[in-house]
């Protein structure tokens, strides 16, 4: 009985970021193009765009090979999967043991190996371009993530992200200078991690600058709609992982009622909100960087997690 | 005195010596010589069995029976490598038949003095004896009457004769110590009689007589900085002659330091011989070691591993002990296999390429594959890697060492690692790569060269334990 | 034995180191040969002396071998050498005479400290004997290493061997002192032929070792 | 029993050895050989699971063999059960393999005997149980290896590697042999039983674990000592290359636990420090090198290196725990190093297999000569993406289950009490987190340009599907690393006794956990489920097919690449390996390797090409190795005057030599 109740809530998670991303990705257009004193496009246009391509027949490049059209369906399932493990409403999900801190950023990295293969697979200049460059962030930018995890991880005791999630909910936990460096760290990955502006810019084409989007270049039509899906889970997936993590107020523990865990998802929608805003705000207020200044961004990044952990190593008190 | 086994090993090389000198024919002549090596090789191991006491002259006992199993087997395996050998030489006129028959006579002659030298139960009969040795070898090195072996013979001969004066003053004082303890005559000179007394003899006038032992038969050894003749005797010499100088006649002196250092060991007051053989061996070693990168001739090369192999024996003698003694015999003995295999092996390719360069030879293994792998395999076991022999005395010399004097043992690895990394850079030109060189048929024996390395071989995985019991018990003796 | 034996036996021994210094000293080849040949007689007389105070008559074969081959022969055919080769008469050194004169006084001083240490057990002529034979043998060397033509090598070297002739015939009862003295005057025949054959055979235009040397290993 | 059984094989490979001497050039030896061998490593094979599942007591062995009054002991106790699965599995592979890739060998004799020999080598090491014994089927492995690099002498730089291999092998074998003089003590106790009851002093202890670091290590391949390795490896035939990458450098762990964990006696903290530090250099090291490369085998090799960093980190990681008696976390850390060697030993095995496999086909080792292979050799092309993205250490796959492990006993260590420890952890954290990304970054590289694209060359064009020997070998392995990947709890268990053994003490059993999950220290803490992982992976994925292809449009259309509207251009257009690596060798390459490029613009009107030129240099050659040469040359040209002195000169060494001893009588009283 209990299996099958935390069994419906698992899938209502799942459920509820697919739905959410796309919206989520509107919200962030929105409100910049609001900044900018534009109208901007309609909350659901992402949904439409997602739905316009579907319909779409695919162009397929005469080089490309299978690999190029299994690769979406991979990016998606393993982005989805990431997204799913990451509490919003409510902690101890079902499966939420089954893969940890580390093997969720693993997940993205896989998805990210595939997606640059298929940059290089029809053997096109651009999608050279984006791949080398998609790998050469990732390189710095993971250790990064990792060492941040461990900082968490030795703070919770646990890499069990829901675990983590609960301790920081806890009163125990008070202000310590590591969580600071790595919620900046944690920030800034973000950033680059979803290709935001200063590192990448996703509104962008046709400039060398382009690092993700000369990466998918060659898709259309269902292909470009499943990686743009995935593009928005992972932005979300991101944005809650930082609710969840330093935000973790309203987040309901297991074994909570339904109207508690409504509560719950009001709160985690508000939370998105602020990020969104505060997202679009970042990005509208700082201008793009010269792609050889990203390493230096997340070297920054890099540091701030190890140092927190060594901090960590030298005394639990920091 | 009755004929027996003792006399046998010295009577059949000298009536073999004196027909081959009056014998015409080459067939004839190169069978009988085999024929008498093998006699002689037969008498030898008869001295497992019946062992004759020792008699004023002639002794034999564990230590030397060693040797002379040894000198007569190899003498055996080299007179059948040198019927084929010695042949092409006649053939390609490089030799003529005046000079095949004396080439014969002062084999046999080399094989009675070394012989002699072994059983010797006198240390001036012995001194002879090597002096006779080093007479006939020197002969023999400048047969081929070019510029270089007449060069070469002379050199050896001038440092061969320094070498022995050095020694016979050593033995003078060795009787001049004996005497007063011993009293006036042979027994003086007398192994079995000297080894007894030694305690009571004066300890100056025996560490005197050691210098100059160590530094007369150092010569014959081949101990750097007295090896000067050694590379230029092996490389100008005819092959079977460079495999028995560095398979035999070095360790024939080798033996009379080793007799001489159990002198000293019986006498505690005279200064320990171990630390001088050890300096030398470790100098040997090291220096030929550097010498092994610049060399051109092929030979001169296996010269020079000869003289690093001699400073690793004179070292484990040097450091004594059980493990270390044991060590130094077995090294000993596998060296003197091997090295002879390896000029058994450079004797054909030399003839077939008609070089001794190493720079004319390349790709061996692709002209003449079993001359190529046999070649590499006799490295392999000079190098001191398993499955062969080598490999066995090297890792108990080291590890022994490694345990009482560290500093030592890293100076002698170092000195192996050298000579390793630079015998196998001489290698690879000389197996690998292109091709060079004429790729004609060789017209070999291979039996000797692969009898040597299947006893290496055998010796590195299972030795029999008769054999085993004879080293341990000799190493026992060496103290 | 009584004591003017153990003088004149002294004396003898002696005098071999003095001329030991002079063929040191020699720069002329002809001169050299004849020093030599006092070398050699003074060896022969200590030779015999020993045989008479030791009454072992074997020790004058050995007495007369040096006499007859070392005094006489060699001397007269390395003169014929020296003529048929042309070999000019100066001899080249290696170092100044000064300066191997010094290293000799070395040599013999560090001879006698080694052979001294040896207990008094031994019967005193035996030390003195061996000490002079010694500083002999150390000379001879020396010789052979400072002088650089063939001729010079093969004095040095038999004065050496005189020096362990004395040596040998001085150590009382000896056996074999004869055999190995006939070795050895083997042994010098054939160094003297090898000059000889080196000549006839037109291998070498001279026998200075240096030249000989011209043909050393590695050298293809 | 078991013991026997491996023996009676090692026996049966050098008697293959021997028939391959004979029958080595007759056409069918290849298959006799192979198929010979496939069998006997089979049977070994499961003698050593045998040995290890079933948790048996360890059998001992003597035979008379070896040094005499000491003979030739074996063993087979936990450990060298593990470690003789390692060499068969990839034994059993590699022949597997070879069946078809054998028949395109050119010389087979010079191949086939110490192919044999070879992994009888490798068998013998992990049974020896006594010193002799041990050094002497190490250095037999070496010389057969070495052999096996030799097997096409006509290329130069086949000479080169296999002669640094060879200098390289002994300088390691004579590093053990000091190791092993010190345990043994003076009166030569060379019995690994003796040594275990002898407990070495601590002082004596630690200079016998640094020498065994740099003998072990220098035939695993730690920086600085890995320079033979990325020559000679790929040198060798490619199935050979996969022993030598998958197999022998585990072999070589093996010989380093062997040592550090039992004969070295109790560990001091200090030890892990240095372990650690060696450790992570060569785990980024590895992993930079093989970013700059563009020759397809070496790269395999520099990973190799890689791997083997992560393998030590992990062993030096529990020799740290060890000393502060924390044997679970010590338990955990082994664990997780023991399974990482299996696990490489897989993957890094199916790589090169690939490699042999395009080498075959296309003649070409270099990648910017390659390209589109997915096309022609499409199953090929599926299991090297298998085995790329394993060791990428992706989810599910089999590389992540051991590097995630690693990570979980990295976040236990902040408990050590020790200071260096304390600071030096978290930034080998760091270096292992940053080579995982970088080995990502570097494979995508790998397969991107030799699998995918167009093609570069006429040569990669006219590739052909391999034969279905060498498929089936590398389906076989990738199966494998999938279900390590995802069924890890199976493994992990079987490894329990190894940690037992060693340690006395084991990581909880993870068969009762649930949904087949594992769990290092406690489910409140971390756990990892590739089984489920894996499901959730490939449900959502159909799921998202099934819908799209369902409610939406299927159709497609193929067309010339978009490519941002310009016309489609050559293949020489394409990103090759040296332009993929470029802003990470920006990045990382300018002051590690000193990388510049250099612009050779001609100017306005000229009709040349412009030119643009990358070089590299290795500072550990440069730095360590070159001057070392250079020292042997100069003292080898100054000693060989030696060899040009005058008769009287010589005679002058003589006579000096007298003198000197002379003057130490008349010193020494």
């Amino acid at each position: 009985m209990v299996v099958i109740r935390d069994l419906i809530i698992q899938g209502a998670q799942m459920l509820l970021v697919l739905l959410l991303a796309p919206l989520f990705t509107g919200f962030v257009r929105k409100v910049k193009a609001r900044l900018l004193r534009r109208q901007g496009p309609p909350l659901i246009q992402p949904y439409l765009d997602l739905i316009r391509l579907t319909r779409k027949e695919v162009v397929l490049a005469e080089s490309a090979s299978w690999l190029f059209r299994v690769i979406p369906y991979l990016v998606f399932a393993a982005t989805w999967v990431a997204a799913a493990l990451v509490p919003t409403f409510r902690t101890g999900l079902l499966f939420s043991w089954s893969a940890d801190l580390i093997a969720i950023i693993a997940l993205l990295g896989s998805a990210r190996f595939f997606l640059a293969l298929a940059g290089l697979d029809v053997g096109t200049s651009f999608g050279g371009i984006g791949s080398s460059r998609e790998v050469m962030i990732a390189s710095l930018a993971e250790p990064a993530m990792i060492m941040i995890v461990f900082t968490l991880a030795l703070i919770a005791g646990s890499t069990q992200l829901s675990n983590v999630a609960e301790f920081m909910a806890s009163p125990q936990v008070g202000l310590r200078v590591s969580l600071a460096l790595a919620l900046i760290g944690l920030v800034m990955v973000a950033i680059a991690e979803n290709g935001r502006v200063p590192v990448d810019n996703p509104a962008t084409h046709l400039e060398l600058t382009m690092v993700h989007e000369a990466m998918v270049l060659e898709y259309s039509g269902r292909h470009l709609a499943l990686i743009e899906l995935s593009n928005s889970l992972k932005l979300l997936l991101y944005v809650s992982l930082l609710a969840c993590l330093f935000a973790p107020w309203g987040i309901e523990a297991a074994g909570a009622s339904v109207p508690t865990l409504a509560l719950g998802a009001a709160a985690y929608v508000g939370k998105l909100a602020v990020g969104g805003f505060l997202l679009a705000l970042f990005e509208t207020s700082i201008a793009k960087m010269r792609v050889f200044r990203a390493p230096e961004f997340l070297g920054v990044a890099l540091m701030l997690g190890l140092l927190a952990t060594l901090l960590r190593f030298v005394s639990g008190s920091f | 005195m009755t004929f027996d086994a003792v006399t046998g090993v010295l009577v059949i090389p000298a009536v073999a010596a004196a027909l081959l000198a009056v014998l015409p024919g080459y067939r004839i002549t190169a069978r009988l010589n085999v024929a008498a090596t093998t006699l002689t090789l037969i008498c030898a191991l008869s001295l497992f069995f019946v062992r004759p006491a020792p008699g004023v002259y002639l002794l034999v006992d564990d230590l030397n029976g060693t040797f002379i199993v040894l000198t007569t087997f190899v003498g055996f395996t080299t007179s059948v490598f040198s019927l084929s050998y010695i042949g092409h030489e006649l053939e390609t006129g490089r030799l003529t038949p005046p000079f095949v028959r004396f080439y014969h006579a002062m084999y046999q002659v080399l094989m009675f003095a070394m012989n002699l030298a072994l059983v010797a139960n006198n240390i001036g009969l012995m001194w002879v004896a090597i002096e006779l040795a080093t007479l006939t070898t020197v002969l023999m090195v400048g047969i081929y009457r070019t510029h270089e072996a007449l060069e070469a013979a002379w050199k050896y001969f001038i440092l061969g004769s320094v070498g022995i004066a050095l020694a016979l003053f050593g033995t003078i004082l060795i009787y001049m110590a004996a005497r007063p303890v011993i009293g006036e005559g042979l027994a003086a000179m007398e192994w079995t009689v000297l080894v007894t007394r030694a305690g009571a003899f004066d300890p100056a006038l025996l560490n005197v007589a050691f210098v100059f032992l160590l530094l007369g038969y150092g010569t014959k050894v081949g101990l750097a900085p007295l090896h000067a003749w050694l590379p230029d005797a092996h490389a100008e010499g005819p092959t079977p002659i460079s495999a028995v100088l560095s398979g035999l006649l070095l360790n024939v002196a080798l033996y009379a330091l080793l007799r001489f250092k159990m002198l000293l060991a019986v006498n505690a007051a005279a200064l320990a011989p171990g630390p001088l053989m050890v300096t030398l061996g470790l100098l040997s070693l090291v220096f030929a070691a550097f010498m092994l990168y610049r060399r051109r001739d092929i030979k001169r090369l296996f010269a020079y591993s000869s003289i690093e192999h001699m400073g690793i024996i004179a070292f484990a003698f040097g450091m004594g002990g059980p493990i270390a003694n044991f060590a130094g015999l077995l090294h000993m003995t596998m060296h003197s296999l091997t090295k002879s295999a390896i000029f058994f092996a450079v004797g054909h390719v030399a003839q077939v390429k008609g070089t001794q360069r190493i720079a004319d030879m390349g790709g061996l293994t692709e002209t003449h594959p079993v001359l190529g792998w046999a070649l590499i395999l006799g490295v392999v076991a000079i190098a001191g890697l398993p499955p062969l022999g080598i490999f066995m005395s090297e890792f108990l010399i080291v590890t022994s060492t490694f345990a009482r004097a560290p500093l030592l043992a890293i100076i002698l690895v170092f000195g192996i690692l050298v000579g390793v990394a630079a015998l196998f850079l001489r290698l690879n030109s000389i197996a690998f790569g292109e091709p060079r060189g004429s790729s004609a048929k060789a017209q070999a024996s291979y039996v000797p060269l692969f009898a040597h390395l299947a006893l290496v071989l055998a010796a590195g995985i299972y030795m029999p334990p008769a054999l085993v019991a004879w080293f341990q018990n000799v190493a026992g003796l060496l103290g | 034995m009584s004591r003017i034996d153990f003088d004149i036996a002294h004396l003898l021994a002696g005098s071999l180191v003095l001329i030991s210094f002079l063929e040191l000293y020699q720069d002329r080849l002809y001169a050299l040969l004849n020093v030599f040949a006092a070398h050699a007689l003074v060896l022969a007389a200590s030779v015999a002396w020993q045989a008479f105070i030791q009454d072992a008559p074997h020790l004058y074969v050995t007495a007369a071998i040096a006499l007859t081959f070392k005094a006489i022969v060699i001397p007269v055919a390395l003169h014929r050498i020296i003529v048929r080769l042309g070999i000019h008469r100066e001899i080249e050194k290696v170092v100044g005479v000064g300066a191997a004169m010094l290293a000799g006084m070395g040599l013999v001083a560090l001879s006698m400290v080694v052979m001294l240490r040896v207990t008094h057990g031994a019967d005193p002529l035996a030390r003195e004997d061996l000490a002079f034979a010694l500083s002999v043998v150390l000379l001879g060397l020396l010789m052979m290493v400072t002088r650089r033509n063939a001729v010079g090598q093969v004095i040095g070297f038999m004065s050496l061997e005189n020096g362990l002739v004395l040596a040998a015939t001085g150590a009382r009862g000896m056996p074999l002192v004869v055999e190995i003295s006939v070795a050895f005057s083997v042994l010098i025949a054939f160094i003297v032929i090898g000059i000889f054959l080196f000549r006839i055979r037109e291998r070498f235009d001279t026998v200075d070792v240096q030249v000989i040397d011209r043909f050393r290993g590695e050298r293809r | 029993m078991t013991l026997t059984i491996a023996l009676g094989c090692a026996a049966a490979l050098l008697a293959l050895a021997a028939v391959g001497v004979i029958i080595g050039r007759s056409p069918a030896a290849t298959r006799v050989v192979y198929g010979a061998s496939l069998i006997i490593a089979a049977v070994s094979f499961i003698a050593g699971l045998v040995q290890l599942v079933g948790a048996a007591a360890p059998f001992d062995l003597t035979l008379p063999l070896g040094v005499p009054w000491l003979g030739a002991h074996f063993r087979l106790d936990a450990l060298s059960a593990f470690f003789l699965i390692v060499v068969d599995l990839g034994a059993m592979s590699a022949s597997l393999f070879a069946l078809g890739y054998g028949e395109h060998e050119t010389a087979p004799q010079r191949v086939l005997p110490f192919y044999a020999a070879f992994l009888a080598g490798m068998t013998l090491v992990v049974l020896a149980d006594d010193a002799y014994t041990f050094l002497f089927s190490w250095e037999f492995m070496s010389l057969t290896s070495w052999a096996l690099v030799m097997s096409h002498p006509r290329v130069p730089e086949n000479v080169r590697a296999g002669y640094v291999y060879l200098v390289m092998a002994s300088f390691g074998t004579l590093t053990l042999l000091f190791a092993f003089g010190l345990l043994a003590g003076p009166d030569g106790l060379y019995t690994f039983t003796q040594m275990r009851a002898a407990h070495p002093s601590a002082a004596l202890g630690a200079l016998a674990l640094i020498l065994a670091l740099v003998g072990a290590g220098s035939k695993a391949g730690i920086v600085p000592l890995h320079v033979w390795l990325p020559l000679a490896h790929p040198a060798a035939p490619s199935h050979v290359s996969a022993l030598m990458s998958g197999v022998m450098t585990k072999v070589a762990v093996y010989g380093f636990v062997r040592i550090a964990f039992e004969l070295a006696g109790p560990p001091a903290w200090w030890w892990s420090i240095v372990v650690l530090a060696v450790a992570g250099a060569t785990t980024v090291m590895g992993v930079l090198y093989a970013l700059m490369q563009h020759d397809l085998k070496r790269l395999l090799a520099y990973h190799t290196v890689e791997n083997i960093g992560i393998i030590f980190i992990g062993l030096g990681l529990s020799l740290a725990f060890n000393a502060y008696g924390m044997t679970f976390a010590a338990a955990l850390a082994l664990t997780a190093a023991l399974l990482h060697v299996f696990n490489h030993s897989l993957f890094k095995s199916l790589l090169f297999f690939g490699a042999g496999a395009v080498l075959t086909t296309t003649g070409e080792r270099d990648m910017e000569h390659l390209g589109g292979l997915i096309h022609r050799m499409p199953q090929t092309a599926f299991v090297v993406l298998v085995g790329c993205a394993a060791i990428s250490a992706l989810p599910p796959l089999n590389g992540f289950v051991s590097e995630w492990l690693t990570f979980q006993a990295i976040l236990l260590s902040p408990q050590l009490p020790s200071w260096g420890l304390k600071l030096l952890v978290p930034a080998v954290g760091a270096l292992l987190a940053l080579s995982a990304a970088l080995a990502a970054a570097c494979f995508v590289k790998a397969y991107g340009v030799t699998f995918l694209g167009r093609p570069r060359t006429p040569a990669a064009e006219r590739a052909t599907e391999t034969d279905r020997f060498s498929l089936a070998a590398m389906f076989f392995l990738a199966a494998l690393c999938l279900v390590v990947g995802i069924l890890p709890g199976f493994f992990i268990d079987a490894l329990a006794p190894v940690s037992t053994a060693l340690l006395g003490a084991r990581m909880p059993p993870q068969i009762g956990a649930q949904w087949l999950s594992i769990v290092p220290i406690a489910a409140s803490r971390s756990s990892y489920d590739g089984l489920l992982v894996f499901l959730f992976i490939t449900l959502s994925g159909t799921l998202a097919a099934y819908a799209i292809h369902r409610l939406a449009s299927d159709r497609l259309r193929r067309a010339p690449a978009w490519d941002c509207g310009y016309p489609d251009l050559s293949p020489a257009t394409q990103y090759t390996a040296t332009s993929f690596a470029q802003p990470i060798r920006r990045v990382f390459g300018t002051f590690v390797f000193r990388a510049r490029e250099q612009v050779d613009m001609p100017p306005p009107g000229d009709m040349r090409p412009a030119r643009l030129t990358v070089q590299i240099t290795d500072p550990i050659w440069d730095y360590l190795y070159a001057p070392l040469v250079v020292g042997i040359g100069v003292a080898a040209d100054r000693l060989n005057r030696l060899q040009f002195l005058t008769i009287r000169q010589f005679l002058s060494l003589v006579f000096s030599a007298l003198v000197i001893l002379l003057l130490v009588l008349a010193i020494w009283s």
